[in-house]
């Protein structure tokens, strides 16, 4: 049961995670803001799931909203920022959080809301286990998603294009590729990661101001994972899971907080970039 | 005679004779500045007596912010070092305030250097990674110390028996209270100044010329013999022992000391500080954090004055921190040095009036 | 000219920060101030207090004020932040010179406020609960609460708890868990040594950290020390994922206690999430009548119609009934001081306070100059899934904290 | 003029049989795949200008790297003053007395020229947190001190009008000359420089040149010059040193260098491939 619950929230981190790391690979820029993007797009989710009755076109709907918001936070705020210190965008992308935080808060009043979902029903596996049709779906989504992912680096143009930018964004720019109109993408595509991951929380637990500590772990996720690399975030996303979710068992409950924090702390002391990134990414940074 | 008369330079603050004069703070040199010194410091010491304790209250949760800023920016503005744990260390700060007074008794000229002590050996510990990372690396090892010490404190807290929070009493030094506005107002200010001294002192020393070295380039600085292992650790050390006594401070202020006050807001807040500020300026932290701090409750006067209905009221707290995130951003993007180049232009644009180009050579400063 | 220019703004400047009027005149109004969490994460717990006792007052303005003057309310928000908070009470104090503090949310953000208020003399009436120890034998001059009692050192919430435990099941097994805030863990330790004074068997006692929404791994605990109850002290609407996952693990007849940190409209909204449980193992128990109950007092009539006339933000609640009753016990306090009145005046008047509740609490609220909660009456409900209301199962009590002290 | 450099104590290695101040010994060192330096031995005398040429890409500056400590060799050995500094710390190195110039001025942007000049010093100071901070009495004399003789190189190399200017807002040539400052500030008993004279107009160039030949004439310090101007640095240079692809290919008086057919096969090509560029 534990470690059927371990594969539901690990599949979540890895999710989360994944957002960063795409954003971080196109742009280097850490997105300080994408616990309130969580926040914002769960709530949505709430609402447009109340209003429109049918599950998978609010979802759509949710995740085409994170797309157009990550396009141009990107194009607005992000860009005219090239050539600054990397610090100068990453306090911008806390202040852009702090901004959607409140006006999460303005619009919902920031109370816990769980998203109303119809297809739920229970499953008895063997092994005393039992998962919720959610939480199946939840793990087949984030499959699907990576999948998509991997098939999106790999086969189309755009994909290919932003694996260039990622290696080398000077030689991919002389190639003729527009690294703001990827770098755009990619932080429509990390959003939209973040939407996703919003509406699996919101129908697997719920959504609420403290969801920002979930995304918080998941960042701890792409670190450990790599910065940049998606392959690593699942890894890492088990990783993190399992220790938080054992701690909070078998140890004390109120280190489940501070663990991912120490393991992240073990790894930057000993294998910095990660464990499947490359070691040039510190120079990078 | 009158040979002799044209030779005699007249006295001008602007001319320097010795490398002594030219190495102190000129910030106070012309007759005008001088004037406007002690107008200020006039000022300062009948604020208090003046001002409504309301306004007093601002003004010393800014000294506090004050010195929070200047120690952030002495790492990030001038070491060139990301820190997210500052929340941490000051905690840190106040959590050892709280347990040498709750626990102890110890009076409070003991209590800040001991939470400066134990600030500057978590500065330490926070430093060794910065051997080996680099910018946002460093930075999110810092904040992985910040959840630690936040895990720490609150298993004090609990383990205590301090439900919502420690509550202290108010401190005596020798034989003075150290009790009301006012008279924390000396307290604090004195100790902001203190420490933009100390740190002013810093910077156009040894180690701050080092520091600056490291932020600009630091493999030339390496080459040019800088141990820069050693200098980012004691920036890391004389900063977080700053923050640390600084929470010490704000712990006695507040009177009340609960973990979940050290958030990663708390951070944001100082980071918005020296942004807003001036990356790398003392001058800049005391604007930033006077800002800062004061807006908030300049929304509340504000709102005050027109007399907005529950509903807005309701929301209020909302429209604060939505200002709050909306003036970071737009200092980002449009005034990325700050306050301080604000007030920088102004000055020039006086200092130069009635002409309106810079001289093509800045003698001075 | 310059210098001329930079005077006149140094006087401009510095003219903000004089202080603020301090002479009331006779046609001025009473003036409160209302500081308390109307956003943020306990909003829900506090904000619905504000609007109740905002209702009362317009209406009593609407129908000519007390003693021929109205009744002006500054509502301020202090998200439980102990230095805005204090500088919040610093502003009421100093600047609006009010006659007294009302509202407060029971957080680490009510010590300077109570400091500087007991500094300078001015009245606070609490709504949800006071931190300092305010029931008989020496309580803080100036400081009331028409809400829960609360003491660092017995915790008569978590006795609450306990006492309606053992009430429904006697000598059950029981389960105690909180969220990890330390005012958590601290109702947690209480309920557990109140639990076993009572009788009860308390088979678990644990926290988790509200940052992991997953509870999981505290549920299997759970579940392995097989409760016939579980006390649950979490605030506001996180009991809604707790209950959600009992229903994964079949815990759906295992009674839930919450208290009533949780407000009525998020125990529907958490009760409607359920799949198969009907959340008839809910049991809430409440200071105040609940807008819920088919049997409630007709006060509450009332505060709907007020509701309808001014406007609301949060459904009917028994918060509203207590934020309604605060306004009652300032409007009989300010009829028994009188026009002028000062802040001593006001206080000595609340110590005489003796209103009837209409119902909407076990008994009258009731000071004196040694008791400044008053004795506090509780009522436990549960949730009936088919009539979809709260049915009374455990009627007005009182608890004497003299006793269990 | 030769009172404006700071005195240089010692001198006995320049007194009777001259040895070495500095001797790379089989130096290799290879990032990746790339055999960056094979096998690379050279000494330089006390006071002696050593030029250093080879076309783009041949390992110049790696070598004054490995000297500097920044790029420790995979093997070979480097003696300083008779003593092996490879492995040591850049900053270790440094306060031994090896000045340092780069090829693109690395300077402190955002210091003043003063301070980039004082903070040449910084092996000399021994100003600590607390000195420093009290800024009273000892930490401001050594200050002043400091300031002295960084005023004194500042004279010397024409960079007093400039000395309050941020670095960054200075032009190119100006610049260079300030990172030369910075290394004359160590007073250290060999400078290593990198392409001093790249990206300088003429005229520039020559004043750069002047420079170095000052300093090598007035203070007797041990320069090693990377430069591509072959005019300016045959015409100074004691000795040449000519490396490609990472190997020594050639080492004698700079007539002897240039001259030789290898070295203007290294620059030029033979028929059969291209130079890299």
């Amino acid at each position: 049961m534990l470690l059927a619950s371990i594969v539901v929230l690990a599949g979540i981190y890895a999710l989360l995670g994944s957002g960063f790391v795409i954003i971080y690979k196109a742009s280097r820029i850490l997105n300080f803001a994408h616990a309130e993007i969580v926040m914002l797009a769960g709530y949505l989710a709430v609402s447009l799931a109340v209003a429109i009755p049918f599950s998978a076109a609010s979802l759509l709907a949710v995740l085409c909203f994170c797309f157009v918001l990550g396009m141009s936070i990107y194009a607005i705020l992000i860009r005219p920022l090239a050539g600054y210190s990397v610090l100068s965008a990453i306090i911008l992308t806390v202040a852009v959080g702090v901004l959607l935080n409140a006006v999460g808060v303005f619009v919902w009043r920031g109370e816990m809301e769980v998203i109303p979902f119809g297809w739920r029903t229970y499953f008895s596996l063997p092994g005393n286990i039992r998962l919720s049709s959610i939480e199946f779906a939840t793990l087949g989504i984030v499959t699907l998603f990576y999948a998509c992912m991997g098939l999106f680096y790999r086969f189309t143009k755009i994909g290919q294009q932003m694996r260039a930018t990622a290696e080398n964004p000077l030689l991919a720019a002389q190639r003729g590729i527009s690294i703001y109109r990827i770098s755009g993408i990619a932080w429509g595509i990390g959003f939209a990661a973040a939407g996703l991951a919003a509406f699996l929380l919101g129908i697997n637990y719920a959504i609420s101001l403290q969801i920002g500590n979930i995304a918080v772990a998941a960042f701890v996720v792409a670190l450990i994972g790599g910065l940049d690399s998606l392959l690593g975030t699942i890894p890492a996303a088990f990783i993190i899971a399992a220790t938080e979710q054992l701690t909070i068992t078998y140890a004390n409950p109120r280190l489940g907080d501070a663990i991912p924090f120490i393991i992240m702390l073990m790894v930057l002391m000993f294998k910095p970039w990660g464990l499947l990134g490359t070691k040039e990414e510190l120079d990078r940074v | 005679m009158s040979d002799h008369k044209i030779l005699q330079y007249p006295k001008s603050p602007y001319l320097k004779t010795s490398y002594y004069e030219d190495t102190a703070i000129q910030a106070f040199d012309t007759p005008f500045r001088k004037k406007c010194l002690v107008i200020g410091l006039l000022f300062w010491v009948c604020f208090p007596f003046v001002a409504s304790s309301y306004v007093v209250h601002i003004a010393n949760l800014s000294a506090i912010a004050a010195i929070g800023a200047m120690s952030l920016n002495l790492l990030i503005g001038n070491t060139g070092l990301l820190s997210l744990g500052h929340a941490g260390f000051m905690g840190a700060g106040a959590f050892t305030t709280a347990i040498m007074t709750v626990q102890f008794g110890l009076p409070i000229w003991i209590v800040i250097p001991a939470s400066g002590i134990v600030g500057a050996l978590l500065g330490l510990i926070a430093g060794l990674p910065s051997f080996q990372l680099k910018g946002i690396y460093l930075g999110l090892s810092t904040l992985a110390i910040h959840h630690i010490i936040k895990y720490g404190c609150s298993e004090y807290q609990y383990y205590g028996g301090f439900g919502y929070g420690i509550v202290l009493e108010a401190p005596s030094l020798g034989p003075l209270l150290l009790a009301g506005k006012t008279v924390w107002f000396f307290v604090l200010w004195i100790s902001a100044f203190a420490t933009a001294l100390l740190i002013a002192n810093l910077l156009r020393s040894k180690p701050g010329r080092a520091w600056s070295a490291i932020r600009d380039r630091d493999i030339a600085a390496e080459v040019s013999g800088i141990d820069i292992g050693f200098y980012k650790i004691l920036a890391f050390v004389v900063s977080s022992s700053l923050i640390s006594m600084q929470g010490s401070l704000y712990a006695y202020y507040t009177a009340v000391v609960s973990v979940e006050e050290y958030s990663f807001g708390l951070t944001v807040s100082y980071l918005a500080m020296i942004i807003v500020g001036g990356l790398g300026s003392v001058l800049g932290s005391f604007l930033g954090a006077l800002l800062i701090t004061a807006l908030p409750y300049a929304l509340i006067i504000l709102a005050g004055l027109v007399d907005l209905s529950f509903a807005v009221k309701e929301h209020f707290s909302v429209i604060q921190t939505g200002v709050f995130g909306m003036v970071v951003i737009l200092f980002l993007l449009l005034e990325p040095l700050g306050l301080v180049e604000i007030w920088r232009r102004v000055r020039c644009y006086f200092e130069l009036w009635p002409f309106s180009y810079k001289p093509l050579t800045i003698i001075k400063r | 000219m310059t210098k001329f220019r930079i005077s006149i703004m140094i006087i401009a400047i510095s003219y903000l920060f004089l202080p603020g009027k301090n002479t009331a005149f006779a046609s001025e109004p009473y003036v409160f101030g209302f500081q308390t969490d109307l956003t943020g994460d306990a909003r829900a717990g506090y904000a619905p207090i504000a609007e109740g006792f905002r209702l009362y007052i317009n209406k009593l303005n609407d129908d000519g004020g007390v003693n021929g003057h109205t009744i002006k309310v500054i509502y301020e928000d202090d998200k439980s932040k102990p230095d805005l908070a204090g500088g919040i009470a610093e502003k009421l104090i100093t600047k609006d010179n009010v006659l007294a503090i009302l509202g407060l949310g029971y957080s680490r953000s009510q010590p300077p406020v109570l400091e500087l208020a007991a500094k300078s003399g001015v009245p606070v009436l609490t709504g949800y609960t006071a931190t300092t120890p305010l029931f008989p034998n020496n309580p803080a001059k100036n400081v009331f609460s028409v809400g829960i009692q609360m003491h660092p050192k017995v915790m008569p919430q978590s006795y609450n708890n306990a006492y309606v435990a053992s009430k429904i099941c006697p000598g059950c097994r029981v389960a105690v868990t909180s969220f990890d805030t330390p005012g958590g863990r601290l109702c947690n330790d209480w309920s557990d040594i109140w639990c076993k004074k009572l009788g009860l068997n308390v088979v678990f006692k644990s926290e988790w950290p509200p940052s992991t929404l997953n509870y999981t791994p505290w549920l299997i605990k759970i579940c392995n020390a097989n409760p016939d109850l579980v006390i649950s002290t979490v605030g506001g609407a996180n009991y809604i994922p707790l209950l959600r996952q009992m229903e994964k693990f079949q815990l759906e007849k295992v009674d839930l206690l919450v208290v009533d940190f949780v407000n009525e409209g998020d125990l529907i909204k958490g009760i409607e999430q359920l799949l198969t449980g009907t959340g008839d193992n809910v049991i809430w128990i409440s200071r105040y009548a609940s807008a819920l109950d088919p049997e409630r007092p007709p006060e509450f009539e009332n505060i709907q119609r007020a509701m309808n006339k001014y406007g609301h933000t949060y459904s009917l609640s028994a918060l509203h009934a207590m934020g309604w009753t605060m306004a009652r016990v300032v409007e009989s306090a300010l009829k028994k001081a009188g026009w002028p009145c000062t802040r001593d005046g006001f206080i000595a008047a609340l110590e005489k306070t003796d209103l009837d509740s209409k119902g909407l609490t076990g008994g009258p609220i009731l000071f004196s100059s040694t008791d400044h909660y008053g004795p506090s009456w509780w009522k436990a409900y549960r949730w009936d899934g088919k009539k979809r209301a709260l049915k009374t199962i455990l009627d007005w009590y009182r608890v004497e904290l003299r006793e269990i002290m | 003029m030769s009172s404006n450099i700071p005195e240089r104590g010692g001198g006995g290695d320049s007194r009777g049989v001259m040895s070495p101040i500095l001797e790379v010994n089989d130096v290799s060192i290879a990032f990746g795949g790339l055999q960056a330096l094979s096998e690379v031995s050279f000494n330089v005398l006390p006071g002696e200008l050593l030029g250093i040429i080879g076309p783009n890409g041949a390992g110049k500056t790696v070598v004054l790297n490995c000297i500097n400590g920044i790029h420790p060799p995979d093997s070979g050995d480097i003696l300083f003053k008779g003593r092996s500094i490879r492995g040591l710390a850049c900053h270790k190195i440094a306060a031994l007395g090896i000045g340092r110039t780069f090829q693109h001025s690395e300077l402190f942007q955002r210091m003043t020229v003063m301070e980039n000049v004082i903070l040449g010093r910084h092996i000399y100071l021994k100003t600590n947190i607390l000195t420093g901070g009290i800024f009273w009495g000892p930490g401001r004399r050594e200050e002043v001190r400091a300031r002295e003789k960084a005023e004194m190189i500042m004279d010397f190399l024409e960079l007093t009008m400039y000395r309050k200017e941020k670095v960054g807002n200075l032009a190119y040539g100006i610049q260079k000359i300030v990172g030369l400052a910075r290394a004359l500030a160590g007073e250290p008993r060999l400078i290593l420089v990198d392409e001093l004279g790249t990206g300088l107009m003429r005229q520039e160039k020559e004043d750069v040149a002047r420079f170095l030949l000052r300093i090598h004439h007035e203070s007797k310090t041990a320069i090693v010059w990377i430069e591509h101007d072959m005019q300016l640095i045959t015409e100074i240079c004691d000795r040449l040193i000519c490396l490609s692809f990472g190997r020594k290919i050639k080492e004698g008086t700079p007539e002897e260098v240039i001259a030789d057919p290898e070295v203007i096969e290294s620059y030029l090509g033979k028929r059969s491939h291209t130079v890299p560029d």
